[in-house]
């Protein structure tokens, strides 16, 4: 029994809409290399825990800190300098660029050198350049959709989509990767390749992972530990074979019809 | 008491501008359209119950009439032509579109009337309301009156009218609303008819205070913009609420600061409050759900 | 975008330029006569917008002077010599007016501009006229430059509004007994610098001015400043505004009752002023540098003959068309006096003849060496039952 | 390729810099240059808005105020304070480009329409306070600004300012495409394409958008400062809404991301109305309305043409047109081959 490092400590988080209160007195923690899944029913507030992670949202109460740092001190675009990156639920690419140029972007936050220095093309900014594109390449080549390096993401089909911003995301080399449904939308054999990748790259690249995902088979499969939510609150939280037989959470399944594998 | 008057006669212009940006507003909650075709639509109209009038003779409601349907005509047309093609499009795209039919509207309306301005007739004429220095002349009193009578008519229209209540729904979500089997392109017409004959009144009640021309509309739609803006994009009362305020304000302005800066002085207030609500005084905020 | 895609575009764009310059070398050189004029022919040149929010200005103003030229050229043109008009249109751009005069002076090879319509046009062409020393006949602006300092080839036709608002002030205070005297003015170059006559004739005249309020060229409502005026006891109103204001203002100054002399600047010496404004216009003065406003004179049904004759048409001419008819007086008067063996030193000199010169509508034109100022004197109207009258028949002007 | 790139190159800077020197010899064509002139100002003017408007995404209907920004200041400094064109020409651009950064923050909380009208008002109040502000702009009477000396020699013919204006082009050509093509240019396109994932991408909106205008501004300014120089009368008027929406229209023709559509686009809309009056030169009195506002027309019709059917602007005609040519070629060789099989 190793030692567990905390990576994010999620503590009391609670966020209110208006009158609604999304997010409930909601704790978790992620330890630092692990997959951790985050289910629960349709409106249980998953992703807005994610747009807070990614600060989107501001919490009304509650702390998020973040390696030994208290994340809700950073700006939106400060999120990903300090190491957490996320997908979108519903694919958010940049439709005017390719699959390269979309990997690209995700390694902004890496670039160094002056709006000046981009202007005038200087050495220093395309030696960077060439580096940062055999990078996106090689991250590319790691997810398997490098031949699609220079199609535009639109003329993708779903799932390659899907792909593209995982390694967007990866991109940025972070510490924290925040999958938001990564199976949705994908066939089994899809679902089932991607479980595989995730977990490969958690070892690969020592990525800790939060996903949020509808697909138990994938969530029980993968995940290392799982926090369950339901109207915002947490129901549940341990290990898969702990989460399949507890009983509030079948309780909160069999509510919305869904069963349990 | 010339503070009074200044109040007065800044909503009676007021008046002209939130008609105008009335029509703006509807157009833009039910289509996404930015219409800045809108003002040349309405000086065409205002043109064509002109020659009702002097041409063909007809009494003065009767051009109005008359204008109101050919406007309604000329909505729906340019909805079906120009704007239904581009529903998936740009913001931007549809806004250089309406710019486009600006000008062609334009350049036909000179082509068929030609440019010399012309005296247009008021609806109602007769001595002017005195209270004390106080000064209120009929057609100041008529603005009010028509803008009242609209707001009334669109309040209740769209409370409890099918029709309105389709129209809104379409502005909350155009897909769901098809699902529902509400004829959205029957509801994308209807809007711009009557955002086009919102116009056509604004024109016609305008028309006696400018004179008639091609460019009688050109500053007049820039103020409704304003309006529009400072009231909330997408808020009918906040329209008019926009358009009353930008009225007062301007004669305010004039009169306290500088006529020649009336412009900028709209332009820093309308930065001012977007500053301060970035979606208008009565304009709602859509959040992106990601 | 990648390299390739750039080098075909530079050779594109380059190819495509290389056409159009080849194309005005030929089209240059097919018609290379000198400045302008043939045995049988003579080229004008003119500018003005005809497109746009100022074409209510420029359309009339062509209308009046091709009017007069087609009326001349049916008579046997001047001299033998028919005049071709190529009138461009600027849209009231003085980049496009530069461009419009370039192309008729090098391109068309015109023999001179008249006339030239719009203060930014005209500002904008000055003086590369006057380096090309091509004749300038009648730049229609109320803008002093084109007068002062004195430019050989620049022949203005219309007084300055500076000079003409300080005659209007002597007068309001000679003729009209003024004390206080409210300027009601537009935000443009015509407003500014009739306050400024106004402000300059102040203490000569003995007036003092009580108010001064600017409205923006597209205001409608005045309410503001009748009032104001009528605060400050103003017993004469100048007004430095155009027609459609002039008769707004008027309708406002009826409409809160307010008793008081009103006068304003000759470009309101225009029927339509009446159309626009009806009774409210009733008894307003009105400046006239030319006897272009009493419908009834001869020389205006004379006119109106000939405006309505060419342009096949049966509507009223307006105040521009008139300006319009009067350059093309001019330009005619001044080819004639160059005689038969034409060319452009002999057309200066020509107009430098013109001795009180009066035409249909030009009246008491004179021009020296050294002075092509144009008209000095006003003559003064009245509007009484829906018409323009004169007042009296001796024109008004300052003592010098 | 490389070798032809080579070639082309050469090709092309013999076509673009031989003809000034060439054409007079022949005749009077300054007013071909002049518009030439004009054509490559407005380039400028487009190719800057175009970063804007094209690539990150932000409506401007208010782009001439920077124009006139520009060409005040370069007219002021270089009338009033005697500074030398060398030095007012990219002063000018900085200070189109710090008010740009100004009115950048305003439109850092506003999006779509508000931007769109917030800009409009802009359009309309910096005239406005030119105007006014006489003691710069010289009021109503404008500025009449002179024409650049190098070394000692008059840049006053077209055909010399000619070269001022290419090289100009070429330059601001060639910092839009670096641009473009580099990180400042991804994140311009992130911004256009979807806010939130830029931001999720540690895009920091609020710098870029700010940098979006300021850049494009500055390219204004220097238009504005060119065209100043070249006109050589001002009057603040001039920069009015039309011209905004003749920026818009070259923008919209150009296809919105082409650089070299944003130049073409922009050479499009300045030689429009010119072409049609010549075309339209001499018709019958009863057309003569007709002819007047015809460019107006005209123009309103390409755009709407463009909005509906060409969404990459004129310059997808062009490419449409090689693209259905070689299939044309290549179906006639295929059934050539198949003649020879058969025969």
């Amino acid at each position: 029994m190793k030692t567990v490092v905390t990576l994010l400590a999620v503590e009391e988080l609670t966020v209110k809409f208006g009158g609604l209160t999304a997010v409930n007195a909601l704790s978790f923690a992620v330890a630092a290399g692990t997959i951790h899944g985050l289910i629960g029913p349709n409106g249980a507030g998953k992703s807005t825990v994610f747009n807070c992670l990614s600060r989107f949202y501001e919490p009304a109460a509650g702390s998020i800190s973040f390696d030994g740092h208290n994340l809700l001190n950073a700006p939106p675009h400060g999120v990903v300098k300090a190491g957490i990156v996320r997908t979108f639920q519903n694919v958010e690419l940049f439709r005017g660029m390719t699959v390269l140029e979309n990997v690209l972007v995700g390694q902004h936050s890496t670039f160094g050198g002056s709006f000046f220095q981009d202007m005038f093309a200087t050495a220093k900014a395309r030696a960077q350049e060439k580096a940062k594109r055999e990078a996106a390449l090689t991250t590319l080549e790691l997810l398997g959709i490098a031949d699609t390096a220079n199609a535009y993401v639109g003329s993708l089909p779903y799932g390659k989509q899907k792909k593209v911003e995982v390694a967007r995301a990866l991109a940025a080399n972070p510490k924290l990767l925040l999958l938001d449904e990564p199976a949705a939308g994908l066939n089994p054999q899809e679902t089932y390749a991607l479980g595989d990748l995730i977990v490969d790259l958690g070892r690969k690249l020592g990525v800790t992972v939060v996903l949020v995902e509808h697909d138990m088979t994938l969530v029980m499969r993968i995940c290392d530990q799982i926090t369950v939510m339901e109207f915002g609150r947490k129901i549940a939280s341990g290990r898969p074979d702990e989460i399949r037989c507890n009983p509030a959470v079948i309780k909160a399944y069999l509510g919305e019809g869904e069963d349990i594998a | 008491m010339i503070l009074l008057q200044q109040v007065i006669s800044g909503l009676a212009t007021g008046c002209l501008y939130a008609l105008v940006a009335l029509g703006l507003v509807l157009i833009f909650k039910t289509t996404e359209v930015v219409n800045f075709a809108q003002g040349e639509m309405a000086m065409f109209c205002t043109f064509v119950a002109f020659s009702l009038l002097v041409v063909v003779g007809l009494p003065y409601w009767g051009a109005f009439a008359g204008a109101l349907a050919v406007a309604a005509v000329l909505g729906i047309l340019l909805e079906r032509l120009f704007i239904r093609p581009l529903h998936k499009s740009s913001l931007l795209s549809v806004l250089i579109m309406t710019i486009g039919i600006m000008m062609v509207i334009n350049g036909v309306a000179g082509w068929i009337w030609g440019f010399e301005p012309s005296n247009f007739p008021t609806a109602v004429s007769g001595e002017p309301v005195r209270l004390g220095q106080l000064v209120i002349t009929m057609p100041d009193v008529m603005n009010l009156a028509v803008t009242c009578v609209i707001m009334a008519i669109f309040y209740l229209v769209f409370k409890y009218s099918m029709v309105g209540i389709a129209m809104r729904a379409a502005a909350e979500n155009r897909v769901v609303c098809r699902l529902m089997g509400v004829k959205v392109n029957k509801i994308m017409a209807t809007t711009w008819a009557i955002g086009s004959m919102l116009g056509a009144v604004a024109g016609i009640l305008i028309a006696p205070v400018t004179f008639l021309d091609l460019s009688m509309m050109s500053e007049v739609i820039i103020k409704a913009f304003t309006a529009a803006v400072l009231g909330g994009f997408n808020s009918l009362p906040g329209a008019v609420v926009g358009g009353l305020l930008l009225g007062v304000m301007e004669n305010l302005v004039a009169g306290y600061i500088s006529t020649e800066l009336k412009g900028a002085f709209a332009f820093a207030l309308i930065v001012a409050v977007l500053c301060i609500r970035p979606t208008g005084l009565l304009g709602t905020v859509e959040r992106k759900k990601v | 975008m990648n390299r390739e895609n750039w080098l075909r575009f530079i050779v594109w764009a380059a190819v495509s330029m290389f056409i159009a310059a080849v194309i005005a070398g030929c089209g240059a050189a097919s018609k290379r006569t000198a400045s302008g004029v043939t045995d049988n022919n003579i080229k004008i040149g003119a500018f003005g917008a005809l497109s746009g929010p100022v074409a209510a200005v420029g359309v009339p103003v062509r209308k009046g002077f091709e009017a007069y030229i087609s009326y001349i050229n049916d008579q046997g043109g001047v001299n033998g010599r028919k005049l071709e008009v190529i009138f461009e249109d600027d849209q009231f751009n003085p980049a496009n007016t530069l461009a419009a005069v370039k192309k008729l002076v090098e391109q068309d090879k015109v023999f001179a501009i008249s006339p030239g319509l719009g203060t930014p046009g005209v500002l904008a062409t000055l003086d590369y006229l006057a380096d090309k020393q091509v004749p300038f006949i009648y730049p229609m602006t109320g803008a002093s430059q084109p007068a002062y300092p004195l430019k050989k080839n620049t022949f203005v036709v219309q007084p300055n509004y500076v000079d003409e608002a300080k005659i209007l002030t002597q007068y309001a205070a000679d003729k009209l007994n003024a004390q206080k005297v409210a300027v009601l003015w537009q935000n443009s170059d015509i407003g500014k610098q009739g306050l400024e006559g106004v402000k300059a004739q102040l203490a000569k005249a003995g007036v003092q001015l009580v108010y001064e309020g600017a409205h923006d060229v597209k205001d409608v409502d005045f309410s503001t400043h009748i009032l104001k005026a009528q605060e400050a006891g103003a017993d004469t109103v100048i007004l430095y505004t155009v027609v459609g204001q002039c008769a707004g203002i008027l309708k406002e100054a009826k409409k809160q009752g307010y008793k008081a002399a009103f006068v304003t600047t000759y470009i309101n010496s225009d029927l339509n002023l009446i159309k626009l404004a009806g009774d409210a216009a009733e008894g307003l003065i009105v400046a006239g540098w030319a006897a272009i406003t009493d419908v009834n004179s001869p020389d205006y049904k004379k006119f109106m003959e000939i405006y309505q004759k060419y342009n096949n048409t049966s509507e009223m001419p307006s105040g521009y068309a008139t300006a319009g008819f009067i350059a093309g007086e001019i330009l005619v008067e001044g080819l004639k006096r160059a005689g038969k063996d034409l060319d452009r030193e002999g057309l200066l000199k020509g107009l430098e003849s013109l001795q009180s010169f009066n035409g249909i509508l030009a009246k008491d034109i004179t021009y020296t060496a050294t002075d092509h100022s144009g008209v000095k004197s006003l003559i003064m109207f009245k509007i009484q039952n829906g018409t323009i009258v004169e007042i009296s028949k001796d024109r008004f002007a300052l003592k010098p | 390729m490389h070798r032809r790139g080579l070639l082309t190159s050469l090709l092309a800077a013999a076509v673009l810099l031989l003809p000034p020197q060439i054409l007079p010899w022949f005749t009077d064509c300054s007013y071909y240059f002049y518009l030439i002139d004009l054509m490559g100002i407005f380039a400028i003017g487009t190719l800057g808005l175009g970063l804007l408007v094209g690539f990150a995404g932000q409506i401007s209907i208010g782009h001439a105020a920077f124009m006139a920004i520009g060409a005040f200041f370069s007219g002021f400094t270089t009338l009033q304070l005697g500074w030398p064109f060398w030095l007012a020409l990219p002063a000018a651009g900085l200070a189109a480009g710090v008010s740009g950064f100004a009115l950048g923050f305003p439109a850092l909380r506003l999006s779509g329409q508000y931007l769109a009208i917030a800009t409009l008002g802009f359009g309309v109040a910096v005239p406005q306070v030119l105007v006014k502000w006489e003691s710069v702009s010289g009021g109503f009477n404008g500025l009449k600004p002179l024409a650049p000396m190098l070394f000692g020699y008059k840049l006053s013919l077209e055909e010399d300012y000619y070269y001022l204006v290419l090289i100009t082009l070429l330059l601001m050509g060639w910092l839009a495409r670096n641009v473009v093509a580099s990180r400042t240019g991804r994140a311009f396109i992130a911004l256009r394409d979807s806010e939130t994932a830029a931001q999720a991408m540690g895009i920091n909106i609020a710098h870029y958008k700010t940098l979006a205008f300021a850049f494009s501004a500055f390219y204004a300014g220097i238009a504005g400062s060119l065209y100043a120089h070249l006109v050589r009368f001002i009057g603040a008027t001039d920069f009015n809404l039309g011209m905004s929406v003749n920026y818009l229209t070259a923008l919209v023709v150009g296809g919105l991301v082409s650089i070299p559509g944003f130049i073409a686009g922009a050479a499009f809309i300045t030689a429009l109305p010119h072409g049609v009056n010549a075309l339209t030169r001499g018709l019958p009195g009863g057309m003569k309305a007709m002819a007047q506002n015809f460019p107006q027309v005209l123009t309103g019709v390409v755009l709407i043409l463009v909005v509906l059917y060409l969404p990459q602007g004129l310059m997808q005609l062009w490419t449409g047109l090689k693209a259905g040519w070689a299939a044309k070629v290549r179906g006639r060789r295929g059934e050539n081959s198949r003649d020879t099989a058969r025969g």
